[in-house]
């Protein structure tokens, strides 16, 4: 594929979807390990949004969980509760609802750059965790249910069971190909071109007469939107959504994920979100006091890559630091 | 004489309490250089911000080809074809000499919003791009990432961009400033070619350079207009003397 | 709401505008005018409140227990910054979040571990313990007053610090341009601990004047660490003066807020700055 | 005449790139030096590896006597040395006034030859952009704040690097007026700048560097000389 | 086969703000199973733990690794309502029985009630509800009510209010304060400037401890009457200090409370624990209990979950509030008592309400 820009991403890109194809045949059975690698997935598609914006747009978000939050309760809040609803009709309702809701907020928070930025969509995240928790109609601090999974018909044909765990596994794996896929090709597109220019020099591009708000409010709602997609994925894997989802932890957590994985390599966000997830899963199941430890390697993980994990391996494969 | 494409009307740029610009009246004229020196703090560039649209002018109208286009946003100011190049290096330090050109390319080419077509598939900007480096002589350095290309090369790449944004009015800010004497005079010449197809600005304060360029000379002192003439008239005129050039050569 | 109530109404603002500039203080120093973007701040108000409960409760008196606790917290700014934050400042700002988060996780088990999960308090000491009376029902607890007062002591000496003395000079330079500092010979990475661990130490001495009066939970620090982002950046980055008013106004709406628009109390601190931050960009006070 | 400063066999690499090639020279006290050289030659480079700005991997920095290689750089700064960077090195939310106060501080003698005053009565446009920030100086303006405040800390040795760069032909000369001052006043001055003709009026001594190495040592006759040579490596 | 361990799934809070909860739920849960000497009907007892962080958003892929991978034959948990609710949602129709050993929501046991789902706590309504009656007869006819803006706090004051008003008091103001928010000051001036008869709230931990110190600053304690439901005293009055005097609260337990087993199990816990017990650690203690006479009654049986669900239903729970059994909704139906706070203790008043059924509202069971 010659949209994979350097060779570890190659290797990487190559090993894991080719296990990921595999890895359930070994797991025969065991839902929970199918169901964890599911969850895993569906932040990494969240991550990968999130790292679009922050590692290749430059617009750096502390909100982003709000779209998340908001793909699981937009689906919840428009099913109908006791009748199957098509997959990939309301995948096309969660995308152009949030993507909506988007470009409102995206009007809001591109006025202000940097830390303010960070603040303000903090604060608007904050507002909408604030607007379901306190809610009745919408659960409060308890959250909604999701009675009837999706069924996902395409013209009739039926191939995929949202209750079966391996099923909804292989959807949850081909979104992240889609996902990612999707990130690259923007990313090599005349489009990506304008973004890495205002990304690297926004007053520069202003003066080559691009409109850079247009470029960064249409980046916004893109990985926004994806976010919430991640949303939606994760409200149908347990069908329940909370406020909490939406939380600013949630989003600092996918931003340490991003970091970790390598902050603008897109597939750094799959290595970051495995990487977490994975030392969150067994040192936990260590010791109770599992934050001292995980704390402590995070830190050692800050100090020695310099461009997270995704650096970490273009150096082992010899590539040059970019 | 060739006819007037861009001038100021009472153009006024206040920073605060300073007056920046102050009422300011400037005509610039197709297919000639006109430079504008003056001391340091006296304006220029500022005037070439305001002229180019990266500040709003505090009041007073700027003429393009005889209609006002003042109150356009900043970014439509290069659509119009007003290019312009940066007192400090100001370039996409990470991408090619090349991609530093397609940027500015595209932008005129157009595709931006196109989120699925292949960026190095349009042959049409990538043309567009060498050209522009090959008339600034940068060819050899067209897949150099620009934070690897010396300083005078950077210049260079700086002008570059501008031309690949097809301008009708360029408006340099001390394109020779920390250049060595070979690459200044790659550039004189470059100018020397560029203005027999465009309008120039150039405010420099290389005082040979401009001697040996300018069709027309302005200066400025605390922001208003001293005088405008010829490099002739300019160079014996004693008010410029006592303003800024000081009456004796610089060795003493 | 009659004139009287208004008024006891906007001491309280005032009050608790004061704490929050206060434990927004050291956030200020390291954030706003250094530029380290340090999450664990609110933990670093957490073990201060913790440390003085440990020490009040070992000697009995709240004034050591300050003492020590506060000399603790310098110590720690010290290590924290020569050896974890040093190596980040030729770095993405973006790493120092990555940092301060594990030190986040690193203090919370810490507390954990040391003091366990029930609620804790102390008493108000002694000599601050009484009330003053202000209507015929309410009375104002001398210690919120006292607590009033060091916040402006601290709001006062900051502001003269960073804005009039060479030394502030140098720190916000520092900011703009490390190496530049150093070139002129100013021994900045010396300059950037202390100040690091001032800040520090300014989170701890929140910590610590709240422990009376406020109970000591695990995660206590995450919850101001919010707050305490919000003043400073309606405030505007680097400005002193913005965060003391932004702390007082977040204090004021705060507690208007919750008697008279109670439905959205909960965010009405957000809605605030996100309100200020549309109508100047760049907060308040931003030089 | 004591040397105040030797440089002996400096090589200076950025990362990979090798760009000092062994320089060696020597400036005696109250002398004034200058580096010319083409485009990224590594004057600049030289200047910082004697700074530890660049710190060399080997060779070695004789400052009065002490060998100061090791040390770190506000360390050297403080044996009252002074550096005007190229770029300027202005900072964005101090004002102008407040970068002059920062800076100042008497010699390690505790002599304040220079004050506030002096400062601003020699670059008079300061005065009226006193309370501006560093970077909202026009070019110009910041380079005189950049000398200014170099100047306030009363320097045995003066460092400029391109310090001309960007002004007016009469603040120019200005400038030069100054630099004639401080040399007058017994300091050491090393000058990095393009305009041939005034360095060599004003310095006793010239360093000519090629491609990271000293080609040319010698006064302002043997400059005359080499003529030929120099300005064929200077492309003049 | 019959040796091998039972499986017990515990789903506590061991970081984060509920954390002294979780780990008193724990000991409560083990000193049940330390007294059958670790083995029930022959069978050993295996215990998994695992931390929620009180974050709802991770309590389905917790009780998923808990039923669907560790196959656990109970699942003990949580405090946390909002993590409650992700829980029953994952623990429906499977195979594992749930049993709630705090998280007092009423949905619980009401709307969502589910027969493999059981909870040894209480619903809301029931720790606040006798008190309305028992504030009305104390001569109290306005009262300010006031909580966290969250569910539990909601559901309490609406259990208040509901007996308050029907026993002919008048709720003349309902304050909500955003969760978790304890910057009290502004609302306590605007108590004072009502001046109600007393005052009814809802706080629990970290907050009840900053409320009831705050109350007293002010100067509020001797002129307005504090009330409460239970968990604004309970495990926080060494904390709150003198300030807790005198403060009232109903709840289905008291440290002091006078009967033998509570005393036997509040001796064992501290022999065992080192430090006192308190009303999560019986809530955890009943729960193993339960856990302990279901299994025994069928003889080590657990495959058969529908028999163990119908033995489970049958039981009378021994426990140190007093014996208690269960509604048809799976919750207990237990005494409430009315308390007030003395010398730091928690001591018992009277009997506010004698065996008190959640009205259970939305069950289908
Ligand atoms: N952003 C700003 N805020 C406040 N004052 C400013 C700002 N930008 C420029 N100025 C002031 O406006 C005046 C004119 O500046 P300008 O940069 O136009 O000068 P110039 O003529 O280009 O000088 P030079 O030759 O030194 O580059 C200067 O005194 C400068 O300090
Ligand atoms: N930070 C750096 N990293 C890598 N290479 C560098 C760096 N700084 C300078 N160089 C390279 O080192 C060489 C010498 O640079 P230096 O700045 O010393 O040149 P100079 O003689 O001062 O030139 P100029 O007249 O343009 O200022 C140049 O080729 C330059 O590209
Ligand atoms: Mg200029
Ligand atoms: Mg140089």
């Amino acid at each position: 594929m010659s949209i994979l820009s350097n060779k570890s991403e190659k290797i990487f890109i190559y090993l894991f979807f080719a296990i990921g194809l595999f890895i359930p045949l070994f797991l025969e059975g065991n839902t929970f390990f199918i169901n964890k690698f599911s969850t895993i997935i569906i932040l990494a598609i969240f991550v990968m949004s999130l790292d679009y914006l922050v590692g290749r747009t430059g617009l750096i978000t502390l909100g982003h969980a709000m779209f998340y939050g908001l793909g699981g309760y937009i689906f919840t809040i428009l099913a109908p509760e006791y009748e199957a609803v098509n997959f990939w009709v309301y995948t096309f309702y969660v995308m152009l609802i949030s993507g909506f809701i988007a470009l409102i907020v995206g009007l809001i928070v591109l006025r202000t750059s940097g830390i303010y930025m960070i603040m303000i969509t903090l604060a608007l995240a904050q507002m909408s965790f604030y607007f379901f928790a306190d809610s009745i109609e919408y659960g409060g601090q308890d959250g909604l249910f999701v009675y009837i999974k999706p069924e996902t018909s395409i013209f009739g044909l039926n191939f995929l069971d949202l209750e079966n765990e391996t099923h909804f596994y292989y959807l949850c794996l081909l979104s992240l190909f889609n996902c990612f896929v999707f990130f690259k090709i923007i990313m090599n597109s005349s489009f990506g071109r304008v973004i890495d220019a205002l990304k690297e020099n926004p007053d520069r591009a202003t003066a080559l007469g691009y409109n850079i708000f247009h470029f960064r409010l249409i980046a916004y709602v893109l990985a926004s939107s994806l976010a919430a997609y991640a949303g939606y994925l994760f409200a149908l894997q347990f069908g329940f959504v909370n406020p909490s989802m939406m939380s600013w932890d949630v989003s600092a957590t996918a931003l340490v994920m991003a970091l970790l994985g390598g902050l603008g390599t897109i597939y750094g966000a799959i290595i970051g979100s495995f990487v977490y997830e994975g030392l969150h899963y067994f040192i936990e199941h260590l010791t109770e006091y599992w934050m001292f430890f995980m704390g402590a390697l995070i830190i050692a993980l800050v100090l020695t890559l310099k461009n997270g994990m995704a650096g970490f391996l273009n150096t082992l494969s010899g590539g040059k630091r970019s | 004489m060739s006819q007037t494409i861009l001038e100021a009307e009472n153009l006024c740029k206040f920073w605060g309490g300073l007056k920046a610009l102050n009422e300011l009246n400037i005509q610039f004229k197709d297919k000639q250089l006109h430079s504008i020196v003056g001391p340091n703090g006296a304006g220029k560039s500022t005037l070439l911000n305001t002229l180019c649209g990266a500040y709003p002018a505090t009041s007073g109208v700027i003429l393009y080809h005889g209609k006002p286009i003042t109150h356009l946003k900043g970014y439509e100011f290069c659509r119009e074809g007003i290019g312009r190049s940066f007192q400090k290096t100001n370039i996409f330090h990470n991408a090619t000499c090349l991609e530093n050109c397609c940027i500015a390319a595209q932008q005129r080419i157009g595709g931006n919003f196109n989120l699925f077509r292949k960026r190095s598939k349009n042959r049409q900007i990538t043309e567009i791009a060498r050209k522009a480096l090959q008339q600034v002589g940068l060819t050899a350095r067209a897949d150099t990432r620009a934070t690897e290309v010396s300083y005078g090369e950077q210049r260079q790449l700086e002008i570059a961009m501008v031309l690949a944004t097809a301008p009708k009015v360029l408006l340099l800010d001390e394109p020779m400033a920390g250049m060595g004497h070979e690459e200044s005079q790659t550039i004189i010449s470059l100018l020397k070619e560029l203005k027999q197809q465009y309008c120039i600005v150039l405010v420099e304060h290389d005082m040979d350079a401009v001697f040996e360029l300018s069709d027309l000379m302005t200066v400025m002192v605390d922001g208003q207009h001293l005088i405008t003439d010829t490099v002739d008239n300019i160079r014996n005129n004693p008010l410029v003397q006592d303003a800024y050039l000081g009456n004796d050569d610089e060795v003493f | 709401m009659d004139t009287s109530l208004f008024l006891v109404q906007l001491l309280n603002g005032v009050q608790y505008g004061l704490l929050l500039f206060l434990i927004a203080s050291g956030l200020t120093l390291v954030f706003g005018v250094m530029g380290i973007l340090n999450l664990a701040h609110g933990s670093m108000y957490m073990i201060g409140a913790y440390l003085a409960y440990y020490f009040t409760t070992l000697t009995d008196s709240f004034l050591l227990a300050f003492i020590i606790s506060g000399s603790i917290a310098l110590v720690i700014g010290i290590i924290i910054e020569r050896f974890l934050i040093i190596h980040l400042y030729k770095r993405d700002h973006l790493d120092q979040v990555l940092l301060t988060v594990g030190l986040i996780f690193i203090f919370n088990a810490t507390q954990s571990f040391v003091w366990g999960n029930d609620p804790l308090g102390i008493e108000v000491p002694e000599l601050l313990s009484g009330s003053i009376r202000l209507t015929d029902i309410v009375e104002y607890p001398v210690y919120r007053l006292f607590i009033s007062l060091l916040c402006l002591l601290v709001a006062a000496t900051m502001y003269f610090t960073i804005n009039k003395t060479r030394l502030g000079m140098m720190i916000r330079a520092g900011e703009s341009d490390r190496a530049m500092v150093e070139n002129l010979g100013v021994d900045i990475s010396k300059l950037f601990t202390i100040v690091f661990a001032i800040g520090v130490f300014l989170a701890s001495l929140a910590g610590i004047v709240s422990a009376p009066i406020v109970s000591l939970v695990p995660g206590m620090g995450e919850h101001v660490l919010i707050s305490c982002f919000v003043v400073v950046v309606i405030g505007g980055l680097g400005s002193i003066k913005g965060a003391f008013i932004a702390a007082l106004i977040v204090g004021i709406a705060d507690t208007y807020a919750s008697v008279l628009l109670p439905q959205i109390s909960s965010m009405s601190i957000y809605l605030l700055m996100a309100l200020i931050l549309l109508v100047k960009p760049q907060g308040l006070f931003k030089n | 005449m004591q040397n105040i400063l030797e440089v002996h066999g400096l090589q200076t690499l950025y990362g990979e790139s090798h760009i000092l090639h062994g320089v060696s020279f020597d400036i005696k006290s109250g002398e004034t030096v200058s580096i010319m050289g083409r485009n990224g030659m590594g004057k600049s480079t030289t200047l910082k590896s004697i700074l530890g700005i660049a710190p060399p991997r080997s060779g070695s920095v004789i400052y009065k006597g002490e060998d100061i290689t090791r040390l770190p750089t506000w360390k050297r700064m403080r044996r009252d040395i002074a550096y005007v960077p190229e770029g300027r090195g202005m900072f964005h939310n101090l004002t102008v006034k407040e970068h002059l106060q920062m800076a100042a501080r008497k010699n390690s003698r505790g002599e304040a030859n220079w004050t506030y005053d002096q400062v601003l009565d020699v670059f008079p446009r300061l005065t009226e952009r006193l309370v501006n920030k560093g970077t909202q100086l026009s070019g110009g303006e910041q380079q005189m704040l950049a000398i200014g405040r170099a100047l306030l800390t009363n320097p045995d040795l003066l460092i400029l690097d391109e310090a001309t760069e960007g002004l007016a032909p009469l603040i120019r000369k200005e400038i030069w007026q100054v630099i004639r001052q401080i040399k007058d006043s017994g300091v050491s001055t090393v000058i990095v700048d393009k305009n041939i003709k005034v360095l060599n009026e004003l310095c006793e001594k010239h360093i000519l560097i090629v491609k990271g190495k000293v080609m040319f040592q010698g006064d302002s006759r043997s400059l005359d000389d080499n003529k030929e040579f120099i300005e064929q490596s200077l492309a003049v | 086969a019959d040796s091998d361990p039972i499986k017990v799934g515990v789903m506590l809070p061991f970081s984060g703000v509920y954390a002294g909860l979780g780990e008193s739920t724990r000991n409560g849960l083990k000193q049940a199973i330390k007294e059958q000497g670790n083995n029930i009907a022959g069978r050993p007892v295996e215990f998994i733990e695992m931390d929620t962080e009180a974050k709802p958003a991770r309590a389905p892929e917790i009780t998923s690794s808990l039923v669907d991978n560790q196959q656990a034959d109970f699942v003990i948990g949580p405090v946390h309502s909002g993590v409650a609710m992700g829980m029953i949602k994952s623990i429906k129709g499977k195979d594992s029985i749930m049993i709630i050993p705090n998280a007092g929501a009423n949905a619980a046991t009401g709307a969502f009630c589910q027969p493999n789902v059981f909870r040894t706590s209480f619903s809301s309504w029931q720790t606040a509800f006798p008190m309305g009656k028992e504030a009305y007869d104390m001569g109290y006819k306005k009262i300010v009510t006031m909580s966290w803006n969250y569910g539990f706090g909601k559901e309490s004051l609406e259990a208040f209010n509901e007996s308050f008003t029907k026993a002919g008091g008048e709720v003349i103001k309902e304050m909500l304060v955003p969760f978790p928010k304890t910057e009290f000051q502004s609302y306590l001036t605007e108590i004072a400037s009502i001046n109600p008869d007393a005052v009814f709230v809802f706080f629990a931990g970290g907050g009840a401890v900053k409320f009831v110190k705050d109350y007293d600053a002010m100067g509020l304690k001797g002129k307005i009457p504090l009330l409460g439901s239970g968990f604004l005293t309970e495990g926080t009055t060494t904390a709150q200090g003198p300030a807790a005097e005198e403060v009232i609260t109903t709840l289905h337990y008291a440290d002091a409370l006078d009967i033998p087993k509570n005393k036997h199990f509040r001796q064992d816990y501290e022999t065992l624990y080192g430090k006192p017990a308190d009303l999560f650690a019986v809530q955890g203690y009943d729960a193993g209990q339960l856990i302990a006479q279901a299994v025994t009654a069928t003889q080590g049986n657990t495959s058969d979950k529908a028999a163990l669900i119908e033995q489970m239903e049958q039981l009378e729970i021994d426990s140190p509030r007093g014996a208690f059994h269960f509604s048809k909704s799976h919750n207990p139906i237990q005494t409430i008592y009315l308390r007030k706070v003395v010398d730091g203790q928690n001591t018992v008043v009277k009997v506010a309400h004698e065996n008190l059924e959640d009205p259970a509202r939305g069950c289908r069971l």
